[in-house]
This record gives structure tokens, sequence and C-alpha cells, in this order.
């Protein structure tokens, strides 16, 4: 392996190691980010692994604790739950190793970022979800009749990542359509499966049975995915508009001839983790602190603002590419 | 000493769901004496003495002890008070050794809170030394046999030093040896002073211990008299409200015995050795043997309940391989087993559910069963055998313990095997039911089944059996004849090797 | 004597109304009713509406299922914690195989097939290994849930296949085929396990597995029968939900097992085995799950969902107390 | 009777290796070994680095305080799923009092108290209302993780103070201070066990239960503390993490009562009741984390992981194989 680090230091190193802790390594997102780590840091020649939390926070601090036994060069995070930052960065730091975040960034108690961050901004993504469903209630006319339509909002109360998506989502949605009544704007709890999506959904269609026109966003795919059927299930999928996210499940159902499930914000895989993966190798072999020309002025990291792109049936194969089979 | 002392129950009565277990129920027992209550299965002894230890509250009536009017609400307060009962089923906890055990309530601590093993083991070995037993204090009780387990809950209540102890069919599982030993120790107790009350199915014994009798009958006190001014005839009357004539020479006995139906050869495992005989259809076969001959371990090894080191097991002349119940079933074999509690009834269920357990094949067509027919055996059952009960619903956990032993006999009779082993069949069984079950024995023989009958009873099995096998040490050490077997040589042969 | 007749007789009055009507069942059937009476009033009769009904029942086909197994085990003093990883990995099956072009009529047969030798795979540990159940199948749990995720490589599974779609979404007057199913499978299983041979032997080694192998009944083969019985169970439950969401997501299902185990539980089963009726577990599971859709309904906020559903399960269990008192009296 | 002296004097001689030693634990022995020689030579020996068995320790020893609970329990014939919940919620609290000023050693108290209150309600469901031990704290399971939620609204809470932190974190002799607590607690409560009157009195009531009773053991009182110990200790197990993460979060320890559950499983402790040591259950529990850290080392894919970590499960337990062959030829 070429060392090309600027102090000039031309001793040979070993195998630079670099370690991805993820909060969950059952989702099909973060098994497609960290493959894509692994398959950037091994092609310039680093060894990787990735360790999986489960959503555990005690799982996480496990995993910290090997890594650090482990002294890998570069550790990349994703924390089940930001509150874990601070504890990460001092550990790390009174380690002397490396530490750099995916998707959820490290911040302190102000919420100034304490490490440099690939962030998937959660609000964000919520964010153009919001705002594809309001152009697409703006083209259609959905809200034609207020009295009947209503906007239900799908969401994971128990996971700090995703209450953001959901506001998002309704922030924008509520700055397209101004008009949109308020209290036509129901937030349902659920727990991230399709079955249960489906079980509240159903639930909702029935405490309001005046509603025809139903407008669904959910923070993953498998919730709109549960909520689509729901609707079949009460036949009044075919005036309702399902968005989604994660696009992984929204590709199939645009295969459907017809589908209440009409759009998902696409976050590509690969594409995190290609970037996460090279940034960790610049810092090892180059000695280049990880997304600083994104630094804003007065902060002391950066931070790359990674986002989502909405997909639907009419252009999800050019955007998605090969994730669309 | 405190000759003066005395227990007093005055009109207790309690009711169970459908049943009147004691209904005004008033007698005095005194220190210094022994006082035998006797009484027909489910006649209220076991619950009188429920209730004194304050297991169970009587619905009215009270007791007074030396006079005074007591009232435990739970054992601890009767241990308190110096009442200790022991219970007709064993209450041993398995995996805490013989010394825990026996000082369960009372393990001596040092200053620090530890518990001082030394004293305790030195404290138990004290008690089982009085009691002559070959057993250590630091083995584990699930590991002693039956007999054992047995003794080591006398010797618990023994050492409570209590002012009143009720033994409640102590000798059911114990041997000759130790039921000597036991009525040393209670005669040692007696001349303390000791309130003792005995229950007890077994005449001989009574007469043996007591020094007064009260006969119980149907809940009910019938009468309290001096053992001296009693007979036995008068007794059994008392009890079971008709005269009963010699048990033995009243049965009509099968004189037909027929061909071989089941022989064994060799078997040998880790408690038995070269165990070897043959029964005939019809034939009427005893074991006797002292506790942990192995009498047991035979009849459990023949039936497949336990492993089989080597020796063979042929029926009607075939070899079989048995190697789990079904397999002994299937050759047409029963087992009714010594252990009622831990094998025998399923007491959560009802008295139909556990008559008709071993014969749920015949009961049911296409797999379902057909419970009116099941319901009707059942009843039958409870009529032949007086099984005490309000109804065949009646769980059977909640009868009384000599009843339960009827349960698990009807499971067996109604089985209709070729080959019919049954352990210890009349354990707890009253004097009036006994001359009824061994007619039923008889009846089965006289059908043609092969009888074996292990017993620990040996009036039982000189009365009842064609042939008697002595076991000793696990090893047959010989065999009599009907004509030829009295209760010297069987027990010259229990004793052989020892 | 006579007092006894009466309380029989009192009991085949009630007895008309069904099995599931018992005496002992009347704390069940009061929990049930008052459930229904407050959700009825504070939805405004939207709990009571036929659709909502009907998704009551859609929620409780596959759990439902499961609870079937679960009772069972319970009775025999077992008990299966893989189900609802079995359920998953049955689900990713089932539209792997789809995907592969298999058609349906041997995918679902082989996926319960499938699911049949888990069940055995449990069944081996508990007989052979002489595991205990909550052990041996909390490890199948594991396993079964890891290979949930590694056959389809932790991605879900679509399937296209209507007819496939059709047994998790298609009617039949008007009632969904899941809900058939788990109705019909509740009636035979019932009649197994309250008339039969096979039901009685359930009872009689969950009551005292000593006695009942020594009365000939082969224990080791009835709870072999037990174990294949629940995870083929799950794996029909499993392949209904993928039907239902027309894909097989490895991560469904998590604690479907408890959940059935609850209903069973809320229903009379005791764990200490040889006690309760399917019919009971059936208003069990109908009580949790109408439970969790008139919460759903008021669209109470999810953390006092949570807090609500524990404390249900103390409500309903302890309607059971004055009878309970009673029990304590005597002992 | 001479060979039954035999086999006494036998376990007297392995006795003097010390009770954990015992014949009845040499399978366990042999599993822990067979690991840490695996591992070892996988791992070119990184598994046994002081650093890592420090590792290991520090997971464990937040299962580890909830082990010595469930141990208890489970040879009590008990057992308490709310473990991993009071201890979310606890560690929620602790950081709250915290951040409203509340000084540690005011807060931490006040946190086991209150973990130590949750216990007595645990065991009042289980005396009182009589409900099974595993319905009655699963139904708090569920209710004190909502509030966990609840009282912190869902999101997790910040600690800024130093000196709670050094109890997650700080180290003496190099032994962070988690694992000293509970390697102090583990000696402290298995002499409790083994070499007092409460100890027998918890092996009594699950070894039968009658007995007990006749013997004027108060089983409520018993249970009650037991219930109380082990919810203390999951809330100090809580505390602990929250100092570990420098955060309470309220989906902290979700099963943690199965992992602790399990240990004392694999540490020989019985379902039924009435059997085990907590020096098993120690054994046990260093055979699962060992087995984790392990995994992590070799970098095992997570999913073969929860693959694997089933299989450990059963084959650990199968050591006892040999032995229980024995004793089926007894039943
Ligand atoms: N817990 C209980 N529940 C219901 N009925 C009971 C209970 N305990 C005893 N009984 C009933 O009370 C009656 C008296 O029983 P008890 O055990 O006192 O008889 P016993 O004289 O000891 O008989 P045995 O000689 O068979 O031991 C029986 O009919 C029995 O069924
Ligand atoms: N569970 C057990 N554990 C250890 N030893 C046992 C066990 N059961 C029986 N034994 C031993 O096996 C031997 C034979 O016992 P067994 O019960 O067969 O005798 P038995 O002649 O039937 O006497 P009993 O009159 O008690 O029925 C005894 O030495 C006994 O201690
Ligand atoms: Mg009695
Ligand atoms: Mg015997």
């Amino acid at each position: 392996a070429q060392n090309q680090s600027k102090g000039g230091n031309a001793a040979p190193k070993k195998t630079p190691k670099v370690a991805f802790i993820c909060k969950d390594l059952s989702q099909q997102w973060f098994i497609g980010t960290s493959n894509a780590m692994k398959k950037a840091v091994e092609a310039r020649g680093g060894k990787f692994f990735a360790l999986d939390c489960a959503m555990s926070p005690d799982k996480y601090m496990t995993n910290l604790d090997n890594v650090i036994s482990q002294k890998v060069d570069v550790l990349i995070v994703c924390p089940p739950d930001q509150k874990l930052s601070q504890a990460t960065v001092q550990r790390c730091q009174a380690a002397g190793i490396k530490v750099m975040a995916d998707d959820d960034g490290l911040i302190d108690a102000n919420g100034h970022h304490i490490a440099p961050a690939l962030e998937l901004d959660a609000y964000k993504v919520g964010q153009s979800q919001g705002d594809w469903l309001g152009n697409y209630v703006i083209a259609h006319k959905s809200d034609a009749e207020p009295a009947s339509t209503a906007l239900l909002v799908l969401t994971v109360p128990t996971v700090s990542s995703i209450v953001p998506r959901s506001q998002g989502a309704i922030d924008e949605f509520k700055k397209k359509v101004p008009d949109f009544p308020a209290s036509k704007i129901i937030q349902s709890p659920y727990d991230g499966t399709s079955d249960k999506a489906f079980n509240v959904a159903a639930a909702t269609i029935t405490a309001h049975p005046e509603i025809k026109t139903w407008l669904v966003v959910a923070p993953n795919d498998e919730g709109a995915q549960g909520a689509t059927r729901a609707l079949e299930q009460a036949g009044k999928d075919k005036q309702a508009t399902v968005v989604g996210l994660g696009a992984y499940l929204a590709k199939d159902e645009f295969k459907k001839p017809y589908s209440a499930f009409k759009a998902a914000a696409y976050l590509n895989e690969s594409e995190d983790g290609t970037i996460a993966g090279n940034a960790a190798m610049d810092w090892i072999q180059k000695g280049l602190v990880p997304y600083a020309k994104y630094k804003k002025p007065g902060s002391k990291f950066g931070v790359y603002p990674f986002g989502a792109e909405m997909v639907d049936r009419s252009n999800y194969k050019q955007i998605m590419g090969a994730d669309a089979n | 000493m405190t000759l003066n002392s005395s227990v007093e129950f005055k009109g207790i009565t309690k009711t169970f769901p459908g049943v009147k277990a004691l209904d005004g129920v008033s007698f005095l027992a005194r220190g210094g004496e022994v006082l035998a209550l006797v009484g027909e299965n489910g006649a209220g002894k076991s619950t009188l003495l429920k209730v004194l230890n304050g297991d169970y509250q009587q619905d009215s009536g009270l007791y007074l002890i030396d006079g005074a009017e007591r009232h435990f609400k739970t054992p601890q307060e009767a241990i308190a008070a110096g009442v200790s009962v022991i219970y007709q089923e064993r209450q041993v906890v398995p995996y805490l050794n013989v010394a825990e055990n026996i000082f369960m309530e009372e393990i001596p601590v040092m200053r620090s809170g530890l518990i001082d093993v030394k004293q305790l083991n030195a404290r138990a070995q004290k008690v089982i030394d009085e009691f002559k037993l070959p057993i250590r204090p630091t083995t584990k009780v699930k590991d002693l046999s039956v007999a054992y387990q047995q003794m080591v809950e006398i010797m618990k209540a023994y050492r409570r030093s209590p002012k009143i102890i009720a033994f409640d069919e102590p000798t059911a599982s114990l041997s000759e040896s130790e039921i000597s030993t036991l009525f040393e120790v209670i005669e040692r107790l007696k001349a303390s002073g000791i309130i003792i009350l005995y229950v007890s199915h077994r005449m001989k014994e009574i007469f043996q211990i007591s020094d007064q009798v009260v006969i119980l009958k149907d809940g009910k006190y019938v009468t309290q008299l001096p053992t001296r001014s009693i007979t036995e005839q008068e007794i059994v009357k008392l009890m079971v409200g008709r005269e009963l004539g010699d048990i033995f020479n009243g049965l009509s006995r099968n004189e037909e015995i027929g061909e071989v139906v089941l022989r064994v050869s060799g078997l040998t495992n880790d408690y038995i050795h070269d165990i070897g005989f043959e029964l005939k259809a019809g034939e009427i076969l005893g074991f006797a043997g002292l506790v942990g001959a192995g009498r047991t371990e035979t009849m459990r090894a023949i039936f497949g309940a336990d492993r089989v080191n080597s020796g063979q097991i042929f029926f009607g002349g075939k070899q079989k391989r048995v190697e789990a119940p079904e397999d002994a079933i299937a050759c047409g074999l029963a087992l009714c087993p010594e252990d009622r509690k831990d094998q025998g009834i399923v007491g959560g269920r009802s008295i139909a559910d556990n008559i008709s357990l071993a014969i749920l094949k015949k009961l049911s067509k296409m797999g379902f069963l057909d419970k009116p027919k099941e319901r009707s055996l059942a009843e039958d059952a409870v009529r032949e055998l007086r099984i005490r009960t309000p109804s065949v619903d009646k769980k059977v956990g909640e009868l009384s313990g000599g009843n339960q032993q009827k349960v698990i006999l009807a499971r067996w009779l109604a089985a209709n095997p070729k080959v019919l082993l049954l352990d210890e069949p009349t354990k707890g069984i009253d004097v009036g039911s006994k001359s009824e079950i061994y007619q039923l024995i008889c009846d089965l023989a006289k059908r043609g089944i092969g009888i074996i009958l292990v017993s620990s009873e040996l009036v039982e099995v000189l009365g009842l059996c064609d042939r008697i096998i002595v076991m000793s040490q696990g090893r047959i050490t010989g065999e009599l004849k009907r004509k030829e077997a009295n209760e010297e040589k069987v027990l010259e042969l229990a004793m052989a090797g020892m | 004597m006579g007092s006894h007749d009466e309380i029989t007789s009192d009991k085949q009055v009630l007895g008309l109304v069904g099995r599931a009507f018992k005496a002992e069942k009347v704390g069940l059937l009061i929990a049930l009713l008052v459930m229904i009476i407050v959700f009825s009033v504070l939805t405004q009769n939207k709990f009571l509406s036929a659709s909502n009904i009907i998704d009551i029942f859609i929620a409780s086909s596959m759990v439902g299922l499961v609870t079937i197994g679960e009772t069972y085990l319970l009775i025999a003093l077992q008990v299966d914690l893989s189900a609802g990883s079995v359920a998953g990995f049955s689900g990713v099956l089932v539209t792997l195989l789809l995907s592969w072009g298999l058609s349906m009529w041997v995918s679902i047969p082989v996926v319960i097939v499938v699911g049949g030798i888990i069940g055995f795979l449990n069944s081996l540990m508990v007989n052979k290994l002489k595991l205990e159940p909550f052990i041996a199948t909390l490890a199948s749990m594991s396993v079964f849930r890891g290979l949930a995720y590694i056959i389809c490589g932790g991605k879900s599974v679509f399937v296209m296949n209507n007819t496939f779609l059709t047994m998790g979404v298609g009617r039949i007057f008007g009632i969904p085929i899941p809900v058939i199913i788990f109705l019909v499978m509740f009636l035979i299983f019932g009649i197994v396990l309250a008339r039969t041979r096979f039901g009685r032997s359930v009872y009689m080694i969950g009551g005292n597995a000593t006695a009942a192998r020594l009365a000939g009944i082969n224990a080791q083969t009835v709870k072999a029968k037990l174990y294949i019985m629940t995870a083929a169970f799950a794996a029909l439950g499993g392949i209904i939900l993928a039907a239902r969401m027309s894909s097989g997501q490895p991560d469904a299902s998590v604690g479907l097992e408890f959940d059935a185990v609850t209903a069973a539980v809320l229903g009379g089963v005791a764990f200490s085995g040889g006690i309760g009726t399917l019919g009971g577990a059936l208003i069990g599971l109908i009580i949790m799950q109408g439970f969790n859709n008139g919460l759903m309904i008021l669209n109470v906020q999810s953390f006092w969902q949570t807090v609500a559903k524990g404390l249900l399960l103390v409500a309903a269990l302890s309607f059971d107390y004055v009878r309970n008192l009673k029990r304590k009296a005597k002992t």
C-alpha cells in the first residue's frame, strides 16, 4: 500500500483499519452503506469491519469498547441515539482514534457537531416527502373537498431519528398547502413494521369514516406498504396517495398497474457508503479531515449534506439505476 | 414433665365444596398417651390434623391446648406453639440435603449471619443417630429412597421438641426395621409427656403403639375408647359400619393357573442384579423384601421405565424389547406405580380423567373420546372401590390420600392387561376397602391375568399370593410356595446377605 | 351431594351457551364486555362497526394461528418462543420461492413443511437434549431470525403473484380469507383439544408427565407433534402476512410469540400446565387485539399505549381475583 | 450404602476445588474452556488480551447485576421480565434528576429506591393478585418501558455531571468501576445465596413450596424481597449504563432480562426451580458475553452472529447431555 502521509514519514505503516459501528445492521439501508464502505476501504488497501448495535445503546457501548481495544485508525459511527455523541468522542479521543459520523451526526448538548459527519438530514428527507406530496396535491387538486381529505403521518416515536422525518414532512407539506386544515393532519404511531402500519392505518380509517381521500406519509417503505394495503382493504386506495421512504419496496409497487403507494424518498446507499469509506481512507492516508470543505464559518467540523431524491413511477428507473430492479 | 398437658377438639366442622370433611368432631387427647385416629378413607383424619396445624381454618368449632383456646392461622403459629404435624404426603425439598431439610426453619447461623454448617451437620447427625439411620446429613434428599425421605420428615418434626406431634400414616412406605425404630422413638416421646396423635390404617400398629383410639366416620366423631378395651374386629365394625370376617379366608380365589405369560431372566441395572423368574396366567406372585430391596426397581425395569443394562424379557414365550412404558403396554403389561403423588395421580384433573388415562385408546373412536362411556366407567369404579367423592368430576388432588390411591388402582384395574404389576397397591387404603380390592385382584386372576403384587405388608403377600419371591439388596434370595410360606421364612430370606 | 348436583346443573345450563361460557370464564367474559362497552362509548360506536370488527379479526388472524399452538404447548407445560422468528423466516422463504418462479401450490406446502421441520428440531432439543423449552426455543428464535435475514440478504422480497396475494387480501362472503383460515383452525383444533384422545393426552402430560408416561402416553411423541404444529402454524401465519403485505420481510413478527402467549394466558391458560381451553384463548386474543385496536382508533399516544397494554393485562387477569381469593382461603 | 459413601467422598474431593467446580459444573467449565481456546486460536490471542478480558467484563457488568436477581428468582420458581424496562426507566430517571440539578448522591439512591418500589409492585401482583410471574412482569415490562418514554418525552437525556460519569467510566487499579460493582455484588449475593438462611429459604420455596410453607417460611415475604432486589439491581444497572453513555435513553436495555435469564440457565439454574448457584450463573454469563465478544472480534456478519448465539446456547447446554442421559433413564 502506498503511503502518502504529509508529514513525510515514509516508514511503512501497518494496514489501516476502519471500523463502522452501525445502529442497525438488519436494515437494508445500512447493509447497503456498510457494504459500499467496505468496498471503498478495501479498494484502497484498508481493512474494514462493521459492528451491529441492533438499535441498542448498550450494545453500542460494548462495540465502542471493543473497537477501542482493537486500536482501529478510523471509527465511523452511526449511533442509535445522538445523545451518545459525547461519550463516543471522549472515548475515542482518549484512545487516540479518529472518529467520524455517518448518517446521524455526533453533536454536543447545543447541537454543535463534535466530529466530521456525513449527515443524512432526517428532517430534510422528510421535507422532500412533504414537498412531493404538496406538489402532488396541488397538481391533482386532491384537497378539493377539505372535509373529506386527511393526511395520515405514520411515525415511530420511539426512534429518535425518525421523529424529525415525520416533522419535516408535515412542515413542508403545510408550507406547500397552507390551507390544509391542521385538524386533518393525523399522526399515528406504529413500530416500523408493515403489519403494525396496516393495523394502525386500518384503525385510523375506521376512526375517520368521513374521509374519502387519504394522503399518507411514512418514515419507511414498510410503513407505506402497510398503509397501502390497509387502504386497499378498506376500498379507499383509488383516491389515496402514499409516500414512503427508502424506495426499496416502492420500486416494486411501481411495477404494478396501480398502487396507492405512489412515491418514495430514495436514498442512495452505495453513494453514502462510498463517500464515507473514501473520506476515512483519505483521513488515514492523506491526513485530510473528512468533509472539511463543507465546514461552515464558526463550526469546527464539516458536515456533508446527504439528501434524498424523490422517485415515482415516472422516474424511478433512471434515478435508481440498478437499485430499481 | 407436663403429664397433664392436653389437646381438646370441640365441635370442629370443615366443609369443602360438596363434602363435609369434618362434622362437629370433639375429643380430647392427653400428654403421655398415644391417641390413634382411625377411620375409612376420606373420614376426615388428615383434615383434622391440618386444622390443628393451622393449615386449614375450621368453619366452626374450636380446639384447646392445655385448656386454653388456640387458633392457628398458619403452620408457623402452630410450630411456635409446639405443634408438629407430619403430613400424609411427603414434604421434602429434594435438592437440599438431609440436614437442611431436618432443620428447615431453624438452620443454625453464626454471628456473621452465615449458616453454621458444622453445627448444622453435627445437630443433624445427632438426630439421625437417635433414629439409628445409615444416612448422612450432607446427602441430597432426592438421592434417598422414599422410605428415608419419610424418615427425614419424621426427624424434622421430632427435632422441634414439640408438645404435640401428629403422624399421618407415617409407616405407609416404611419397612419393619424403620417402623420399629419409629416406635422406639414414639415410646420415648410418650414417656416425656408429649401428646401423640397417630393416624394409620394398619391395625397391628394401632394395637402395638396406641393407648386410646378415636374413630371417625364420614367426618363425624364416633367414639373414643382405650385401646386395651377393644378388639380389632370391633374397631373395624365401628369404622366401616359392618362386620368384616377374616379378609383372606373369605376370598374366592382362582384355582386354574395357566401358561407362563411373563418370563424374565438375568435382568440387571444399577439397582438390581440378575433377576429371573416366571409368572403364569391367573397366578398372583408376591414380591417381598425390606425397603430398598429393589422390588420397585425390578418392576420399573420390566416395564421399561428404567434403563436395563442386560437381561431378557419374554411375553408369552416371545422375547420382547422393552425400552419404554409404551413398549411394555403394547405387550399387555401394566404397572401401578408405588409413588402415588409423583407417578400416579394427575392432581389437577378429574377422577374420570385419571381413571381413563391408561385406556384412552379403548375409549376412543377415530381419535374421539367417548365421554359418556368414560364417565360411566369412572362412576362404576367409584362405586366398586368406594371412593369417597361427591362426583367423578372432582379433582383427584382434592381427594383424601387413600381415595387417591383407589383412583390409581381403578385406572389399572380398568386397563385389563395380560400382566399386571402392582407396586404397593393398598398403601394408605382403609381396612374396609382392602377386602374389596383383594377380591378384585383375585377376580382378575380368575380372568387369567398374571399378577405381581409388591407389598411391604407381609400379611397381604402371605394372604393373597400363590407364590412369593423374596428380594434383598437387589437380588432374588428365595422363592416360597403359598403353603410353605410364613413370616419367619420370608424375613429370613429378606435379610439374607445383609 | 345435593348441593353439588345443583352446581353441576347450573353449569349445564351455562354449558348450553357453549364451553367458552363456563362459570370459570365469567370473569373473562366480563372483561371482554367491559372493553367493548368502554370502547364503543369512547369511539362513538365506531369500535363496533362491521368493518372495524373485521379489522380486529384480521389483526388477530396471525397471532391467532400461533395462539393455537402456544395454547396446546402451555397446557402440556411447554412453550415455543421461536414462533415469531419462524413466521418471519417463512414469510421471506415463501416470497423467495415465488420470486424464483415456483408455483404457489408448491411454495406454500414446502414452507409449511420447512416450518414443521423447525418445530421438529425444537422438539428434539426438548425431548432428546432435555433442554428447557424456554431456552431451547429461545435458541431457535435467534437462529431462525438470523437465517431470515441471511436467505434474503436483509432485503425484503416483493411478490407479484396475484393468486398468492388473494390468500392475504381476498374475501369470501365479505370475510377476509386470513380470518376464515384462522377461525376454521380454531374450531378444528378447539374440537381436537376438547374432544379427542390426543387433546386429552396434552392435558395429562401437562398435569403430570411421569404419570402419563407410565400410563403409556408417549409424552415425547405428543410434544413433538405440538412443536411441529406450532411451527407449522407460525409458518402459515408468516405466509399469510407476506400475502397480505405483498412482501416477505425478515424483520416481521418480532415478539409474535409473546402476543400469542399473552392471549392464551389472558384466556385462562396457566403456565403451570394442564389447564385452559382454546375457547378461552380465543376470548383472550380478542380482548388483546380489541384493546390494541381501540387504542389506535382513539389515537392514544404511543407511549401511553405501551403503558395501557401492561395495565390491561393486570386488569383483565384481576377479574379472576375474586376466584383466587376463594382459592386462597382454601389452601 | 457403601457405594453411596463413595459417591459422596468423590464429590468432596472435587469440592476442594471449590463450589463452582463441582462435578455438576464440569460440563459448564469444559464449555467455557472450549470457548476460550477456540476464540484464542481464531483471534490470534487477541481474545485473551487484558484489554479484551476487561471488555468482556464491562459488557457483562450490567447483565450481570440483573443475572443475580434472575438467578435468585429462578431458583425460587419466579422470573422477572421487567428488568430491562426498569433499567431503561431508571437510566432516564437518574439523568432527569441530575439535569434538574439534584446531586448524584441524592439521585442515585432515589432511583434505586424507585426501582425497589417497582419490584415491590411486581411482588404484589404475584403475591396478592396471584398472577403468574411471567405475565405479571410482562405487564410491568410494558408499563415501565412506556413510562421511560413518557418521563422524558421520548427524547434521551444528556448528563454533564462528571462525578456521575466517573461511575461509568472510572477505573480503580485499572479495573472499570462497573466491573468492580458487579463482581462485588456477585460475591456478596453469592455468599448470601449459598450460606445464609435467606438463601436456603429461596431454595426451599423453589424446591417445594408446600414444605416451605409448612415450615413457617413466609414465601410471600421472600418473594417480595427477591423482586425488590432484582428491580433494584436493574435500576443500578440502568444508572451505570447511563453513566457509561453519559445519557439516559428510554430505549436502553430492551431484552436485558432474557440475556440475564439465558446466562443463569447456561450456568445451570433450572426453570423448574430449586436448583443452581450464583457461581454457575457467573460462568454462564462469561460464556455468553465471551462468545458475543469473540464473534465481534472475528467480525462475523451480524446475521450470522444471531445464528451463532442460538447455536451456542444449544451447544453449551448439551455439554450436560451425558448427565441428562442418566437422568432420563429414571423418570
Ligand atoms: N383441599 C381439599 N379440597 C376439597 N376437598 C378436600 C380437600 N381436602 C380434603 N378434602 C375432602 O375431605 C374429605 C376428608 O379428607 P381427609 O384427607 O381428611 O381424609 P382422611 O381421613 O385423611 O382419608 P385417608 O385415610 O384416605 O387419608 C375427603 O372427602 C376429601 O375429598
Ligand atoms: N431416586 C433414587 N435415587 C437414588 N437411589 C434410589 C432411588 N430410588 C431408589 N434408589 C435406591 O435403589 C434401591 C432399591 O430401591 P427400591 O425402591 O426399588 O426398593 P423396594 O424394594 O421397592 O423398596 P420399597 O419398599 O421402598 O419400594 C435402594 O437402595 C434405593 O435407595
Ligand atoms: Mg389422610
Ligand atoms: Mg418399592
